[in-house]
């Protein structure tokens, strides 16, 4: 049984949701457990950073310390979160002035950031600690001929990270893996499977936003996609719910489903499709779940 | 010994890289700790654990050594053989009590004056915060026989 | 016996008095044990400053000499001259180096005065142990190994030829020429490339003070400066030399075609046995065995039935050739930038975006589409053209450097573009144009006369995405134009790629196989990089052309000169004085333990079975001194650096803080 | 009334061995006892040091001295002994470079005491009592000698006319020099110039040993019970530590012959300054791990490791020249032992 401390972040709470319980559910199959960090904070998000860099990272470095003195590494299932987790720890520690500046201030809360644990995404846990045999022995229900498009988004990935090769950063392949361990068909999707979704241009210069969503869904469609995977709330937003805005602004009429990896990987683990939170997408994912053979279970 | 502390450091500068990379920093007027005092050997692969041992047991309070990087060895590899060398020695001077930032060996190209200064700041510092060794006044000095101590109680009764 | 050690320390000017208190250190010198004599003067290295060395030598009879100046990289020739005017042994004589290392690296004046009497004094102890030497007269062979048949070489070989020195060239491929023979024509003049290269590689071919040995590499390099051992494999071609008579006939017979990865950069097919192109030197073909249907199934022979002189030999092995030289000439030159390494401009993925070597084969007459600019499919003409510049160069996540030829040849390509396809709109994006050299910045002004358009922003992306209607079907190059402040989505049809110049993967190889430096990037490194740059750090080791740093045929053809001009002054000089800083072991003290044997990177240490000990061949002996450090029963010394002069240096450095015994003895 | 000349032999800080390699010379013997009076040899004849204190300056021809000096007694009775001899002789690996005895300096004297008188789980010593210098009991005072923080060679004490190295020395050596001594004594021969080492070759042990030597690379260290060594190749190539390219000969090379690689109880060559440090570097060197194209940080890894499989460095190469080393004793942090001294 492998234990991690699981910082869900804001989105997770509410509009994430199914992202949640798929993930808890998927995590359960393959025995590993998501121990939610007690009185996290928020990770500072996208805009944090920008506003006051002191009090952001001490924002994310306090649900750092939190996971030291519980001495298990961190997962973060959404990407934003996943990045300021992830150089906040990596930036600490190479600059201890900032750590000690940081760590007087965590005192008061009794604690100490000593960058002793590693802040993993959910998807790096499945795909490099419990390992893709591990999960296509729990799978049940594979996906077969599922032509799943597989959404990176940005802040998986950029920015490149210590003993990373660019590659890396623009032509990642583990989400492909990972959909084809569940049996699933994943579509070429590059170069966009690491482009931008807009993110949270989508309220301050919604055409941009809209037309790199375009992009997305366009392309994906063009490559024969039934689903697009995501492995982040924002991204998950983004595409599914400004189709039709994006068809209104461009004229198109782009209908794809959007899902969670984890939720494909319920499904293709014979997890009922409710325990998935699916079911409360705007654009209906049912065709992909009676084209699972999980549908029948349920 | 009122005044600040100022360490001495032996440095052993290989005559391809590091004694030149020393001559660029003075060409272009870097300025940097003037407590290392440079001896010229042709490869990190003539410095043999003696001089270090030597420098250190004469008053030196630190010893530098500087070579070509990995690779870039005049001598194709004399500076593995120097830090196979000074790995070995660094493990026994452990033993020695004598601290690792007292012994260093830094890797510093023709080119690299600034990183050569840099060293040397840097290690001049770290010596200077852990004072004067000077081996034979602190070490050696006096026959060090342990004086009666005070009488235990088991005597009294 | 004690000796009588005479101190100079120079102010040179102010750039040592200025910090230094040079009259204090020299006074404080004359106290110093053994020291004779000690004065301060202005300029040490003038020739006054030199006859006081001199006349001292000889007025107070002189033993030993201190000179405390500048680096002895700067000057310690000039003082050893002296003391040899003087009649005093050269190597009796030590430099302390307080300028450099002292007065202008160092802040307080107190404190560079203290450094400068440590340096001192450390000299004066260390002097006191000098032991007199001999330099080693060394005999240079005249002969001279040329690596690498590019332009480089070529030149450097035809330079030594003709001066009527024998030179070895071992070139990889089948035939010389390298990279200029791919190229159509040269900025800025706009020559063909062919037209001014092919005579000289013929010359090469044909000189009698050459040896060619093409389709060979160097396999072991053994010696020193004037005495190289080289040992070459030469592959083998499959073809007899003697016999071939480069008819051409088995080329044309053979019935299979490959795509030529090599010479046509992928656009275009050659035959199994092949010549990479029509001009090569030699004539000779190759086959390649990988694709060869005999060396696959055993059968076919087309090639050796059809030839008219059996010059076809599907038995013969590698040869080995050994031979010796005096002298060696790298000019390996160098290869493009892996451009798939940058997955956004998506070469390899993208049909129509080519690499600048693919696009100098299709405009080429001789190339596979006879000069004829065209899309991947070989036959739609590109409206439009888009040429990326630094491409992997000038970025910290590929190349730091600036590839110097990448502007000029860019231009060169739009030129091109204009002249064939007249009607095609061409877009340069770049970062900088970079123009230095004769007649460079003239082809730019003339190519925006020719209504190039120039896109200062380096592009970020190129995708087959459109987001607009003029886009569909076409190749987007994003960037965002830094003149304009704003983002340039530009859909074209053909996108060309402007790769950096890198050294070659197994640089670093052919520099240990060489004994000489490679730096980070891999290029091979000068001896000095503004007064020395043919030459490396291993004498008798010169280097040339773009295995040395990106340049361009005019700077390559420069360099093979000059690195040839270097080596016929050391042929004419017959034989040449080395160091004689060398190790030596001393038989009666030597044990056979072995341990120094492996240790020498120039096999200088040899084991007599018989006697049971070692020695070292001192002409092989370079000094470094790995095996004195070693051997710990110090039956090794090491000539100008013994532990007797290193160990008194030490003390002497540390002279303020050494202490007397304290344990009573 | 004999007018036989004076010899004497003295144990200071040592292990007896060699007054038993004495003995060990065979029915030579009966030479020595025919042509030497015996003035001192606590440990085969019953003399008190006031005998000797009574003896006149030089009475004694020649003092065989072994055992390194640890404390104000060995101190003492060096300088006696000096003062009362011609020929001083430091006898054995002890007394001229301070052997085993002489390792201690690489703790200090409080925690020597801290192990023997407490810590040591064998004993049972909860008032914590502790060897005193001077303690007062009912009968009067009391008096130990000093132990001292550092452990001193015999020449470190008093001026030293000749050494004889090993631990212990070999007998045909012993022999060698009593030889000499006696010709010097009853023929006038010429004795070799003070300070010098005798009973000992010029060169390493490997010159006497007869192990196949072949070029070494090493890319690890074994200690002797983690291999069994192949007969008849040199012990190094194999890994195992062996001291003898870098101590001098004269032994015999018995320890290798029989597997067990050279401790270097006969010390450093001629010329050498620091037997440890030549033999570390020259170790060192043949260790061929790393590549100079590797990876910097990899690099330094990679001979780390390998360096590490030698336990105890100081321990091995200054396993009997400690006292003669460079840096002599260890520097304990704080130094506050070494201070208590005056």
């Amino acid at each position: 049984m492998k234990e991690y401390a699981l910082f869900p972040g804001c989105s997770l709470e509410k509009m994430a949701s199914s992202y949640y319980v798929s993930a808890v559910e998927t995590a359960r199959k393959l025995d590993v457990e998501l121990k939610e960090l007690e009185d996290w904070n928020c990770c500072g998000a996208t805009t944090y950073f920008h506003v006051d860099e002191l009090l952001a990272y001490t924002l994310s470095a306090r649900n750092l310390a939190m996971a030291e003195k519980a001495g298990l590494d961190l997962v973060a299932p959404c990407s934003a979160c996943y990045k300021n987790s992830y150089f906040t720890n990596v930036y600490l520690k190479e600059d201890p002035d900032l750590a000690d500046h940081i760590n007087f201030a965590l005192q008061a809360d009794d604690l100490q950031f000593s960058g002793s644990i590693k802040v993993r995404h959910l998807i790096e846990v499945y795909v490099d600690e419990v390992g893709l045999e591990e999960v296509k022995s729990q799978v049940s229900h594979p996906l077969d001929g599922l032509r799943v498009a597989p959404y990176y988004g940005c802040q998986m990935v950029r920015p490149r990270k210590e003993g990373q090769e660019i590659r890396d950063v623009e032509q990642p392949r583990y989400f492909e893996r990972l959909l084809s361990a569940i049996g699933a068909d994943p579509i070429d999707y590059e170069p966009l499977k690491v482009h931008c979704c807009g993110g949270s241009l989508i309220l301050t210069s919604r055409r941009a936003a809209l037309s790199l969503v375009r992009n997305l869904l366009q392309s994906a469609v063009d490559r024969g996609a039934d689903v697009i995977a995501t492995t982040c709330p924002l991204c998950q937003v983004n595409l599914e719910c400004y189709q039709k805005q994006v068809n209104q602004e461009f004229g198109t009429e782009l209908s794809v489903p959007v899902m969670y990896f984890t939720q494909l990987m319920g499904l293709a683990m014979g997890i009922k499709p409710e325990k998935l939170g699916i079911g409360k997408e705007l654009v209906s994912a049912a065709p992909i779940v009676f084209s699972s053979v999980g549908a029948e279970a349920s | 010994m009122s005044e600040k502390f100022e360490p001495v450091i032996v440095g052993f500068l290989c005559n391809w890289c590091s004694y030149r990379a020393a001559d660029l920093a003075g060409t272009a007027r870097i300025k940097y700790a003037p407590n290392m005092r440079p001896i010229r050997v042709m490869c990190t692969a003539r410095i043999e654990p003696q001089f270090v041992l030597k420098a250190l047991r004469e008053g030196a309070d630190g010893v530098l050594i500087a070579g070509c990087h990995p690779g870039e060895c005049h001598y194709v590899e004399g500076n593995i053989k120097a830090l196979r060398r000074f790995t070995l020695l660094k493990q026994m001077l452990r033993q020695f009590g004598v601290e690792e930032e007292r012994v260093q060996i830094v890797w510093a190209s023709a080119s690299e004056g600034t990183v050569l200064a840099a060293a040397v700041d840097r290690m001049t510092e770290q010596v200077r915060a852990l004072g004067p060794l000077r081996w034979k006044e602190t070490v050696l000095s006096g026959n060090g026989h342990v004086e009666a101590v005070a009488v235990t109680e088991a005597e009294e009764v | 016996m004690s000796e009588k050690v005479g101190v100079y320390v120079c102010h040179c000017g102010t750039n040592i008095a200025g910090k230094v208190a040079v009259e204090e250190v020299a006074q404080w010198a004359g106290e110093q044990p053994n020291v004779e004599i000690a004065r301060d003067y202005k300029f040490m290295c003038s020739s006054l400053g030199q006859e006081l060395i001199e006349e001292d030598i000889k007025d107070k009879g002189l033993t030993r000499v201190v000179v405390a100046a500048c680096s002895p990289h700067m000057h310690e020739k000039t003082f050893r001259g002296a003391c040899q005017r003087a009649g005093l042994n050269p190597f009796l004589f030590e430099m302390a180096n307080i300028r450099e290392h002292d007065s202008w690296t160092t802040e307080d004046e107190d404190a560079a005065t203290q450094k400068a009497k440590a340096l001192v004094r450390g000299a004066i102890d260390r002097v006191v142990h000098h032991q007199p030497l001999e330099p080693l007269p060394v005999d240079i062979n005249p002969n001279t190994l040329i690596v690498g048949g590019g332009i480089a070489g070529i030149s450097a070989a035809l330079e030594l030829a003709n001066g009527g020195h024998h030179v070895y060239m071992v070139e990889r491929e089948p035939s010389i020429g390298g990279h200029m023979a791919q190229l159509d024509k040269t900025f800025p003049t706009l020559d063909c490339s062919a037209c001014i290269l092919t005579p000289r590689m013929v010359e090469v071919g044909q000189h009698d003070n050459i040896t060619l040995l093409t389709w060979s590499e160097v396999e072991e390099v053994e010696g020193y400066l004037g005495n190289f051992t080289v040992t070459v494999r030469k592959k083998a071609r499959y073809v007899n030399e003697e016999l071939c008579t480069g008819c051409g006939i088995c080329v044309e017979k053979c019935p299979k075609k490959v795509v030529d990865n090599a010479f046509e950069a992928g656009l275009g097919e050659r035959k199994v046995i092949y010549t990479p192109f029509p001009q090569a030197v030699p004539k000779y073909p190759v086959i390649d065995t990988e694709n060869c249907t005999y060396f696959i199934r055993g059968k076919c022979k087309a090639c050796q039935i059809f030839c008219p002189t059996d010059a076809i030999d599907f038995e013969q092995e590698d040869e080995m050739v050994k031979f010796q030289v005096g002298n060696v000439i790298l000019a390996t030159g160098y290869e493009l930038f892996d451009v798939s390494r940058i997955p956004r401009y998506g070469y390899g993925r993208l049909a129509n975006v080519f690499t600048s070597l693919e696009f100098e084969r299709m405009v080429n007459a001789a190339g596979p589409t006879s000069g004829k600019i065209v899309l991947r499919d070989m036959e739609t003409q590109p409206k439009s053209v888009a040429i990326v510049h630094c491409v992997g160069s000038r970025d910290q996540n590929y190349h730091e450097y600036c590839s110097k030829v990448c502007c000029m040849y860019s231009l060169k390509f739009a030129h091109l573009v204009h002249e064939r396809l007249p009607d095609a709109e061409v877009y340069n994006f770049y970062i900088d144009v970079r123009t230095p050299g004769k007649g460079y910045e003239e082809f730019y002004h003339r190519l925006l006369d020719e209504g190039t358009n120039f896109i200062r922003g380096r592009v970020a992306e190129i995708t087959d995405i459109p987001r607009t209607p003029e886009e569909e079907g076409k190749l987007v190059v994003q960037a965002e134009d830094t003149l304009l402040m704003l983002q340039r989505r530009v859909p074209v049809d053909m996108v060309i790629l402007s790769p950096a110049m890198e050294a070659y993967a197994d640089s670093r190889e052919v520099s240990q196989l060489f004994k000489m430096g490679c730096d980070f990037e891999g290029f091979f490194v000068e001896r000095h990089p503004k007064l020395d740059p043919v030459a490396t750090m291993t004498e008798g080791i010169f280097i040339a052309g773009a295995c040395q740093g990106p340049k361009d045929i005019p700077d390559s053809v420069a360099q093979g000169a000059a690195a040839a001009s270097r080596v016929s002054s050391l042929i004419s000089q017959g034989t040449v004085m080395m160091e004689p800083v060398r190790a030596s072991i001393d038989e009666e003290k030597c044990c056979g333990c072995r341990l120094c044997n492996e240790l020498c990177p120039y096999n200088a240490i040899e084991f007599h079975e018989d006697t049971k000990v070692s020695e070292v061949i001192t002409a092989l002996c370079q000094g470094c001194g790995a095996c004195v450090a070693t051997c710990p029963s110090e039956a090794i010394t090491g000539a100008h650096f013994t532990n007797k002069q290193v160990m008194s240096e030490i003390e002497g450095v540390l002279w303020d803080v050494i202490t007397s015994e304290p344990v009573p003895a | 009334m004999s007018e036989k000349p004076k010899l004497a032999m003295y144990w200071a800080s040592s292990c007896g061995g060699c007054e038993i390699s004495v003995l060990n010379i065979g029915d030579k013997i009966l030479t020595v006892d025919a042509v030497f009076d015996l003035a001192f040899f606590p440990c085969i004849a019953d003399f008190k040091v006031s005998d000797v204190e009574g003896y006149p300056d030089g009475y004694i021809d020649v003092c065989l001295f072994n055992g390194a000096i640890r404390n104000s007694e060995n101190e003492e009775m060096a300088h006696l002994l000096r003062e009362k001899s011609k020929v001083l002789v430091a006898y054995g690996s002890c007394a001229y470079e301070g052997c085993i005895p002489a390792l201690s300096n690489l703790t200090t004297a409080e925690a020597t005491f801290n192990a023997v008188y407490h810590d040591n789980p064998s004993i049972e010593n909860s008032e914590g009592v502790r060897p005193q210098l001077v303690s007062q009991v009912p009968e009067g005072e009391l008096t130990l000698p000093a132990f001292y923080n550092t452990v001193k060679s015999l020449d470190q004490v008093v001026p030293v006319d000749y050494y004889i190295p090993g631990c212990p020395p070999e007998p045909p050596q012993i022999w060698a020099v009593l030889e000499a001594v006696v010709a010097a004594l009853t023929e006038g021969a010429e004795l070799p110039p003070p300070g010098s080492v005798v009973g000992a070759g010029t060169v390493a042990v490997c010159e006497e040993c007869p192990l196949e030597k072949n070029v070494k690379t090493i890319k690890r260290f074994y200690r002797p019970y983690e291999i069994t060594p192949e007969p008849g190749i040199c012990l190094l190539e194999q890994g195992l530590i062996c001291m003898g390219p870098a101590t001098v000969s004269g032994c015999g090379a018995l320890c290798p012959q029989v597997g067990m690689g050279c401790r270097g109880c006969y010390g450093p060559l001629p010329g050498v300054e620091d037997q440890g440090a030549k033999m570390l570097s020259a170790i060192a060197s043949v260790v061929d791990v790393g590549e100079p194209n590797e990876e910097e940080d990899e690099l330094e890894h990679k001979i780390a490791e390998a360096m590490e499989t030698l336990a105890d460095p100081a321990g091995t190469f200054y396993r009997f020249s400690m006292a003669h080393s460079l840096l002599r004793r260890i520097k304990a942090n704080g130094g506050g032992v070494q201070q208590a001294s005056s």
